[in-house]
């Protein structure tokens, strides 16, 4: 931010009239408005599609947004790489006593905000606190595995687990996990409530004002652990309700770095010298969950005809504008190792099996269906699309409901649907897409799916430390979850994310992760 | 002052042939055809006529005065001597207040509601100051000087009324107060609209003996529009009677109510008078009903509600005859017409 | 003298002499027939997919484009104009109504019913009015028939107010007293003498009331909270163009400019119909 | 005095409506299906964590309770606290925050569409059947006829991305920089002033049509009164009256205006804060957001009234 | 021969209406004026009145605006309650009528309202306005109506074509012959007229004036005609009520009232009548005084400030109306002063 605020890079455009918009980038003064930002080493960070951040309190935090703001105040013991793997954070290394007991060597001399020292005593304090019940934390089934919390000495904390758990590993990462290490001194001081507005974490910047639904205003922790960062002096998010004004504040020179992006301004964006975007197939996958207890999704025939009516390539081009593309299952292709690259032809479009398959089932030509749905445009398009492809196909009846987010949710979790669009962005582990959602009575599985063979091999690959045998455990997995078809299974849509000409060091990541991002960015000067 | 006219004769306002009316959204609506008037200096001159006759659009149209879709047209108009057809409005402006004022029909229509009745004579004092320096003189003690008009036009506590807004006051007091802003521009020409028609009798009576009081110590035109033939008989020196739009007689009080000359005349005294002698016989009418302005008889406007109509009437606009005293604008006086036509 | 008796032949030919209702007429008649008549001299289904012809820019095939899923968005916004056109009649007729009854009986009946009736309409009309319809699509749910019910809501207390003021000023009438005096019931009271005679401004108020009524039905949908898609309105359209406003600003401000195009035939109705039929304002232009 | 007494029987009505109006917004709040704890929780809740959620924040009390805590807190001053936009945030706090910007966007506004109005009206009743009088009335209709929201987004095309001379996103508090908010805020104050511009304007001029008819015009012309002594003291003067009225009457729309509006400009203002409390169901917000509203409306109509009431002294005395 | 002179005349006895100590009160603006007065939140408009009406009598109830004249005749007919009194009509109490009852006393009462432009529904044809009544209370069958009502039409002295005409299509006094017909449809016992010529124009006023005469002769109708014109009011009635600010000053036979009045007021109003010559300076009449204030405080007298009778006593309460002789009553403590001058 160079404390002039620019319109320019849109005068190219061919549909704007007259030679006004030939004037190429008149410098304004800000007037003021991101008032840290004039000419100081400032960032600003725009959270693009979200306008709440509910809590800063990682053990109650529970949407997305929450972790993408405050992770760029905490730090997890471990931490997960663009390309999926997990490396130490806190954590100085990773040892394992026996199958169900991990050590954790901790970072010497890695100071909170408060200026007080990380020790054992805090790490226990953050897990003991995500695994109480009283604390209500929404991820606490993550942790589930863990049976105890030791701290040993001051650097060193235990794992105890009843199953053997790659996942409750992962899950200590600074993403959407509630594991975020906070200063058990700080909380109790502060109480849990203050707490939650002005947390104490280890992360490279601190909390100065949050302003909900409009801002987080951070300054830089000198103390901060990795030598060099931050980078800035301090960092405001910015939550953007309206995806469209997130593309045209970037454009306008309002933000330097954002997640996500409209699809359909991408390549506009992408058009403008001064405006980086990185594109990479996203930690996300979106399909239409079926109520498999009643008609007419109770019928397996059913539900592989409608799969195989649905042309995936059409949505993926008008729904999202290309950016994504269709799946074939419910693991995305950033998880390389679980990915089946082979086609499965239940995921294909292909009307004439579609209309040989709907012919072996139950339902015929007619058949009723609702499909629900919520949310932003692009969401209800892939809806509309769905469902009239569908029908075309298959000559249903399928029809489309609206609601809003929450009481679609309801409904859902409730199962009183016949089906509906939905989806997960942002999960790192492989579990999360395989076991979290088609393991019997599993916690995201409210379709209530159950197939022995498939627990079994989750089961497995929970268990399963080496990486590439893992990934065949939960694409085995996959295959047959596929063949029963309990969703039908639509699109992995890209992770976007972009930043400012001059801005260095943001690393993107497939989970849009934002906040655990930042501390190595830095902004021209 | 350069807009004074040379006061070199007794006549105060001569019109000749006005016609006026108005640009409606179907077209253009006659409201006055062909008036003639004179009124001398310390004359009243009454205008007499039934709602619509043209009476007041008679009386706005010689203060430049009638809303903005009015038109009006003049073969002569001489004020004060002084031939002011087809002025410019701005100079006519100039000899409004100063030397032509009104007292309108409803007085608390006429006040400004917003401010006190002491900002109405502050303004007025304000625009006689042109006039001469003893009244720019009088302009700075304005107070006073509304206080003394006021107490002339029989207001006892008039720095009382100076700080009241129009609507705390009565309508009587509010007409006195008019009178009395009138009177401030000690003008040559008075026109009066019906100014007791919305009065309460005794109220009304007052102002009556008011306006005969100020008729006698002034010495300016007056115009009094009234359509009570009461009234008239009791304050006009001379009277035209209008009827649609047009003025059907003119001449001395007196000798129009001794002796009538137009049938309407004749019938609207009767029919006035009747109910004041009080014959208990069964009352004199004038049958049928007064003619919308836009859907006017081709012929005499009078013709369908006269009881001596003859053929001619009913075809031919009659022109005012000049009788000795008299002018009637009826055919059966062709014959008496001694301007030799 | 005030011309307030109107056979529809007279109205007729007042329109025709008032510029503005004129105007008014001229614009809703032709974007009603284009409603009408426009779909089907179109060769597109407003919700065929084509994407073969995804967001193609303006042309002879596509006077106004095409949106993301290849559907021609003229097909769409005169077929979603019809869809707004309609909730907003319904809604706003049906509020009118509700609101012309309420407001009447509360003025007519007076005694404690004119102030707690009243008290009540002061309330809902203390209410932002597009909070008001936003809150009560939440309650009701999404969808065509909720848009309906919320716009008639949201109207109930302007048309009661209005109608209520009216009574008011017409019950003192003496053909009201001498309604009475004849004898005659309350209810026939209302529904003979004072209902004919506060109808003008009703009706004015009614098309005045089209005019924001559409405003807020493409308001909700625009929000995602009115119609739903499939079914097009003019909201729903400039929702889906707000998506991809930056690289295809044409959806977006072409039906925005319809919309505006209606609201202001509208309007025009609207302001015509007040000077035809307002007496106070024909009395005043014989002044 | 009278005028005393007039204040505080307006007052108490006022009083009386707030208090009838938090009973209809608590009562149409838990009308709308729906959970906050989904909202707050996100989609790993668990039941355990929902039944958790409602016990912590009181969601679990009858609703004549939850009704009286929550009066009783407002009686005191505290609005309660946020769930799902804010967990625990003292909602009077988030108000404080939004309540400048969404009070400048609404005054900023209503200054432009009065600036507006007063020229198009003047001239369009001056120069009344003329051609400025056909433009500043055509004009008026055309912004009427103009939804805010979508003029919004043509302002954005056309001066921000086309002529890049004013910002389309992000605002600042006037509290923080009053020129930052001069500036930021004039596309959506702009949008929304408009279509009342024209509405004011059509006001105005009609008040000043039927002014200019009056008997007091006739009789100050009457008094040879210079042309703009009359327009000035006896039509604007008593024109006014009108026009300040409708003023009030325009307040719900103008407020109801900045909904759509705030969510377009990224203004963070009560109303872009109540739609995210309703979509959350955080009814706390919600319930202090539509208070604000009708405390807001029935202040600019009492303000107005008591405008009018100077303004016109047959109203006081 | 006149009616005035036949003041007694059958059954005059027995009162067809016998208003007793009535009172009508009205509450005063709930709004601004209510609140910002300091005075009373009530007026009484008619004040404690006692009244016969003889059947087939034409009463005339005279004064000036607010004077309650109206308010008394709208009591009358049940459009206004009253706060106290009781209003007998042929030996029942009717204030407290209602249903069915009060549907009954409609047809034997009547009313003819001041503005006939404004008692006609404009959305209403004649045939319908005169036809509802007839219907509604069964006098004919549905296809006796159209004879009918020409029959009403003829008797008000319209032409049948007018049936199907609508209000804005008719003249002011045609608009009041309909408005009679109305009335008359019922056949009532007694009509209301208030005002009943004062919008009128002066040359139709005697029109309607003589159709009233001809219709009381011919049907025998009570009517109670209420004008606050003097002229009028002698013309048509048999006796007259001199009401002030709510108060029954004066009652009597017409005759009596005008050629003896004993109440200030009544002089004072009757004065007005004299026709002064043009150069005549007349006596004032009443004082300039303030008016009595409705909602003020004062007790005595209210005609104490204009009077010029007055004596301290006159400030105790005001004078119960007393019988001066077997027709003749006045409310005043000096009336014996009265007349004298």
């Amino acid at each position: 931010m160079t404390g002039t605020s620019k319109f320019s890079g849109v005068s190219r455009r061919n549909f704007l009239v007259g030679a006004a918009a030939g004037v190429t980038a008149a410098a304004m003064p800000t007037w003021g408005r991101l008032a840290n930002a004039a000419g100081k080493n400032h960032l600003n960070v725009g959270l693009i599609g979200f306008s709440v951040v509910n809590t800063l309190d990682p053990q109650k935090a529970g949407l997305n947004s929450d972790f993408w703001a405050l992770s760029a105040m905490f730090n997890g013991l471990m931490r997960i790489l663009p390309d999926g793997s997990v490396e130490p954070d806190l954590a100085e290394s990773v040892s394992q006593e026996n199958d169900t007991t991990y050590v954790f060597a901790l970072r010497k001399g890695v100071k909170f905000h408060n200026g007080e020292e990380l020790t054992a005593e805090d790490v226990k304090f953050t897990l003991d606190r995500v695994l109480s019940e009283e604390t209500a934390s929404p991820n606490r089934a993550k942790f589930q595995a863990i049976e105890q919390v030791e701290a040993r000495d001051k650097y060193t904390v235990v794992l105890r687990l009843s199953v053997p758990s790659v996942p409750v590993i992962t899950h200590l990462h600074n993403g959407v996990t509630g594991s975020q290490i906070i200063s058990k001194k700080a909380f109790e001081d502060m109480g849990a409530e203050a707490f939650s507005k002005a947390p104490v974490g280890t992360g490279p910047f601190k909390i100065k004002e949050w302003r909900p639904s409009e801002r987080l205003e951070m300054v830089a922790h000198t103390d901060y652990f990795r030598a060099g960062e931050p980078k800035v002096a301090s960092c405001d998010i910015l939550l953007i309700a309206e995806e469209t004004s997130g593309g045209t504040a970037m454009l306008a020179g309002d933000i330097d770095v954002a997640s996500t992006i409209p699809f359909a301004d991408a390549p506009q964006l992408e058009a403008d010298p001064n405006i980086t975007i990185s594109r990479m197939a996203g930690a996300n996958w979106r399909y239409c969950a079926l109520n498999l207890t009643k008609a007419p999704f109770d019928d397996a025939n059913f539900r592989r005809a409608v799969s195989m009516a649905f042309n995936r390539e059409a949505v993926v081009k008008a729904a999202i504008f290309g950016e994504g593309t269709p799946m074939q299952g419910a693991i995305p292709s950033y998880l390389k190792t679980a990915y089946a690259t082979y086609e499965r032809p239940v995921c294909q479009f292909n009307p004439e099996r579609a209309r040989a398959e709907m012919a072996k089932g139950k339902y015929g030509e007619g058949t009723e269906a609702v499909v629900l749905t919520w949310g932003s445009g692009w969401w209800k398009r892939w809806t509309e699309i769905f469902v009239a492809n569908v029908n075309q196909v298959l000559n249903t009846k399928f029809s489309v409901e609206v609601t809003d987010a929450n009481v679609a949710f309801q409904r859902y979790k409730a199962m009183e649907i016949d089906a509906e669009n939905t989806g997960w962005i942002g999960r790192m582990e492989l579990d999360e897409y395989i076991g979290d959602c088609f393991r019997t009575d599993a916690s995201r599985n409210f379709y209530k799916y159950s197939n022995t063979k498939v627990d079994e091999l989750i089961d497995a690959g929970r268990s399963e430390f080496n990486p590439v045998k893992r990934g065949e455990l939960y694409r085995m997995a996959e295959d047959l979850i596929v063949e029963d078809c309990p969703v039908i299974f639509a699109f992995n849509n890209n992770a976007h994310n972009m930043w400012r000409k001059g801005v260095e060091g943001f690393v993107p990541t497939p989970g849009q992760h934002l906040g655990s991002q930042l501390g190595p960015v830095s902004v021209p000067s | 002052m350069t807009d004074t006219p040379a006061r070199n004769d007794d006549v105060a306002l001569r019109i000749r042939g006005l016609n006026a009316g108005f640009r409606m959204s179907d077209g253009y609506l006659p409201i006055i055809e062909d008036v003639n008037l004179e009124v001398r200096k310390g004359e009243v001159l009454g205008i007499i006529g039934e709602s619509g006759s043209g009476k007041t659009v008679t009386g706005m149209s010689i203060l430049h005065l009638l809303p903005e879709n009015a038109e009006t047209k003049w073969e002569k108009f001489d004020f004060l001597n002084r031939d002011v057809t087809g002025m410019d409005e701005e100079a006519f402006r100039a000899l409004r207040g100063n030397h032509m004022a009104v007292v309108f029909q409803d007085p608390t229509g006429a006040f400004n509601p917003a401010k006190k009745v002491g900002w109405h004579f502050h303004q007025v004092f304000e625009r006689t100051a042109v006039k001469s320096p003893d009244h720019a003189q009088r302009a700075k003690d304005w107070r006073n000087a509304a206080i003394n008009l006021m107490r002339d036009v029989g207001i006892a506590h008039g720095e009382n009324v100076l700080g009241q807004y129009p609507h705390q006051l009565s309508g009587g007091m509010l007409q006195r107060a008019l009178i009395a802003l009138v009177l401030a521009f000690e003008p040559d020409l008075i026109l009066a609209d019906e100014p007791t028609t919305n009065l309460d009798n005794i109220v009304e009576r007052q102002i009556l003996d008011l306006f005969r009081d100020l008729q006698k110590r002034l010495d300016s035109a007056f115009i009094f529009i009234t359509h009570d033939m009461t009234i008239a008989a009791t304050l006009c020196d001379r009277i035209a009677v209008m009827y649609a739009g047009r003025i059907v007689e003119l001449g001395a009080t007196r000798e129009i109510f001794d002796d009538p000359k137009h049938p309407y005349t004749q019938g609207l005294l009767a029919t006035a008078l009747a109910l004041e002698v009080k014959s208990g016989e069964r009352l004199q009418e004038i049958p049928g009903e007064l003619p919308h302005p836009g859907d006017l008889p081709p012929g005499c406007v009078f013709a369908p509600r006269c009881p001596h109509v003859f053929g001619r009437c009913e075809v031919e606009r009659p022109p005012l005859f000049d009788l000795p005293g008299r002018e009637v604008r009826c055919l059966l006086y062709e014959d008496d017409d001694v301007s030799g036509r | 003298m005030a011309e307030s008796t109107f056979s529809p032949k007279r109205l007729a030919r007042e329109i025709l002499r008032n510029r503005s209702a004129t105007a008014g007429v001229a614009i809703i008649g032709f974007m009603a027939l284009a409603m009408i008549f426009g779909p089907s001299f179109l060769p597109y289904d407003p919700n065929g997919m084509d994407f073969m012809a995804i967001l193609e820019v303006p042309s002879w095939t596509h006077p106004f484009g095409t949106d993301a899923v290849g559907r021609d968005v003229l097909a769409r916004v005169l077929y979603g104009a019809r869809i707004s056109m309609l909730v907003t009649i319904i809604g706003v007729s049906l509020g009118g109504a509700a609101g012309t009854l309420i407001g009447m009986t509360s003025g007519f009946v007076g005694r404690w019913v004119d102030p707690v009736v009243m008290r009540f309409v002061d309330l809902l009309m203390a209410f932002p009015i597009f909070v008001l319809a936003l809150f009560l699509m939440l309650v009701l749910g999404f969808g065509i028939q909720p848009v309906i019910f919320a716009i008639a809501l949201v109207y109930v207390p302007n048309f009661a107010r209005l109608a209520r003021n009216t009574t008011l000023a017409v019950k003192e009438e003496p053909y009201v007293q001498a309604a009475r005096l004849m004898g005659q019931s309350n209810l026939r009271i209302m529904l003979r003498e004072i209902l004919p005679n506060i109808a003008a401004p009703m009706f004015v108020q009614l098309t005045v009331g089209f005019a924001f009524g559409i405003v807020i039905e493409a308001g909700l949908s625009f929000l995602g909270l009115g119609v739903q898609p499939p079914d097009p309105s003019l909201g729903v359209v400039m929702a889906d163009g707000k998506d991809y406003f930056l690289a295809h600003p044409w959806v977006i401000t072409l039906t925005g400019l319809t919309l505006m195009v209606i609201i202001l035939g509208l309007n025009l109705l609207g302001d015509g119909l007040r000077d035809i039929l307002d007496p106070r304002l024909r009395k005043r232009s014989m002044a | 005095m009278g005028f005393i007494w007039y204040l505080i029987i307006r007052l108490g009505g006022a009083l009386v409506t707030i208090a009838i109006g938090a009973v209809f917004v608590f009562i149409l709040m838990q009308l709308i299906p729906g959970d906050p704890a989904i909202a707050a929780l996100g989609e790993n809740a668990t039941d355990e964590n929902v039944a958790a959620f409602r016990r912590m924040h009181g969601l679990d009390q009858p609703l004549p309770v939850q009704f009286w805590i929550w009066l009783s807190g407002i009686a005191q001053g505290d609005f309660g606290k946020s769930i799902t936009l804010a967990q625990g945030y003292p909602v009077w706090d988030l108000m404080v925050q939004r309540l400048p910007n969404t009070l400048f966007i609404a005054v900023y506004a209503l200054v432009i569409a009065v600036v507006i109005s007063f020229f198009a009206g003047s001239i369009a009743a001056l120069r009344q059947g003329r051609m400025s009088d056909t433009a500043a009335t055509s004009a008026s209709i055309l912004g009427i006829s103009m939804p805010d929201f979508w003029l919004s987004y043509v302002l954005i095309l056309v001066f921000s991305l086309g002529l890049g001379v004013l910002p389309a996103f992000g605002f600042t508090s006037p509290l923080e920089s009053f020129s930052g908010a001069l500036v930021n805020g004039a596309l959506p104050a702009f949008a929304i002033a408009a279509p009342m511009a024209g509405v004011f304007a059509r006001i105005l001029r009609a008040a000043l049509l039927e002014t200019k008819r009056k008997d007091y015009v006739t009789a100050a012309r009457s008094f040879g009164f210079r042309d703009t002594f009359v327009y000035m003291h006896y039509i604007f003067r008593n024109a006014l009256i009108p026009f300040v009225t409708v003023i009030g009457v325009q307040v719900r729309y103008l407020v109801g205006g900045t909904v759509i509006i705030e969510r377009i400009f990224g203004i963070a203002g009560l109303g872009s804060m109540m739609v995210d409390g309703a979509f959350g169901r955080d009814y706390a917000v919600v319930q202090a957001c539509m208070l604000a509203f009708l405390v807001f409306v029935l202040g600019v109509n009492l303000i107005v009234d008591i405008i009018c009431a100077f303004l016109d002294p047959r109203r006081t005395h | 021969m006149s009616l005035a002179a036949d003041a007694r005349i059958a059954g005059a006895d027995e009162p067809l209406m016998r208003i007793d100590d009535l009172t009508i009160r009205f509450k005063l603006g709930g709004g601004l004026s209510g609140i910002m007065s300091d005075g009373p939140k009530h007026l009484d408009a008619v004040d404690r009145v006692s009244l016969d009406i003889r059947k087939g009598e034409v009463l005339g109830l005279v004064g000036e605006s607010g004077s309650g004249k109206t308010t008394i005749g709208k009591a009358i007919l049940r459009l206004y309650d009253a706060h106290q009194g009781s209003i007998f009509f042929r030996g029942t109490d009717i204030t407290k009528l209602r249903g069915s009852a009060l549907k009954a006393l409609r047809r034997d009462l009547q009313m003819i309202f001041q503005d006939p432009a404004s008692s006609l529904n404009p959305r209403q044809t004649v045939r319908t306005v005169l036809a509802t009544p007839l219907l509604l209370h069964r006098v004919c069958r549905h296809d006796e109506v159209d004879r009918k009502v020409d029959e009403i039409l003829t008797q008000v002295g319209l032409s049948p074509i007018f049936r199907n005409r609508y209000p804005h299509e008719l003249s002011g006094g045609q608009l009041q012959r309909v408005a009679i017909g109305r009335a008359l449809t019922l056949s009532p016992d007694l009509i209301v007229a208030d005002e009943a010529v004062s919008k009128l124009d002066v040359s139709v006023r005697s029109q309607i004036l003589n159709l009233f005469r001809d219709i009381q002769e011919e049907l025998g109708t009570t009517i109670v005609f209420i004008t606050h014109d003097l002229h009028v009011a002698r013309y048509l009635c048999h006796r007259i009520g001199v009401m002030y600010f709510g108060k029954l000053l004066e009652l009597g036979p017409t005759n009596e009232i005008y050629e003896n009045p004993r109440h200030p007021y009544t002089e004072a109003l009757l004065g007005t009548l004299k026709p002064t010559a043009k150069d005549d300076a007349n006596a004032p009449i009443a004082e300039a005084g303030e008016a009595y204030n409705p909602t003020g405080t004062t007790v005595g007298c209210r005609y104490y400030a204009r009077c010029p009778y007055r004596v301290d006593h006159c400030q105790t309460a005001h004078p119960p109306l007393e019988n001066i002789s077997e027709e003749h009553k006045v409310a005043c403590y000096e009336w014996q002063r009265i007349g004298q001058r």
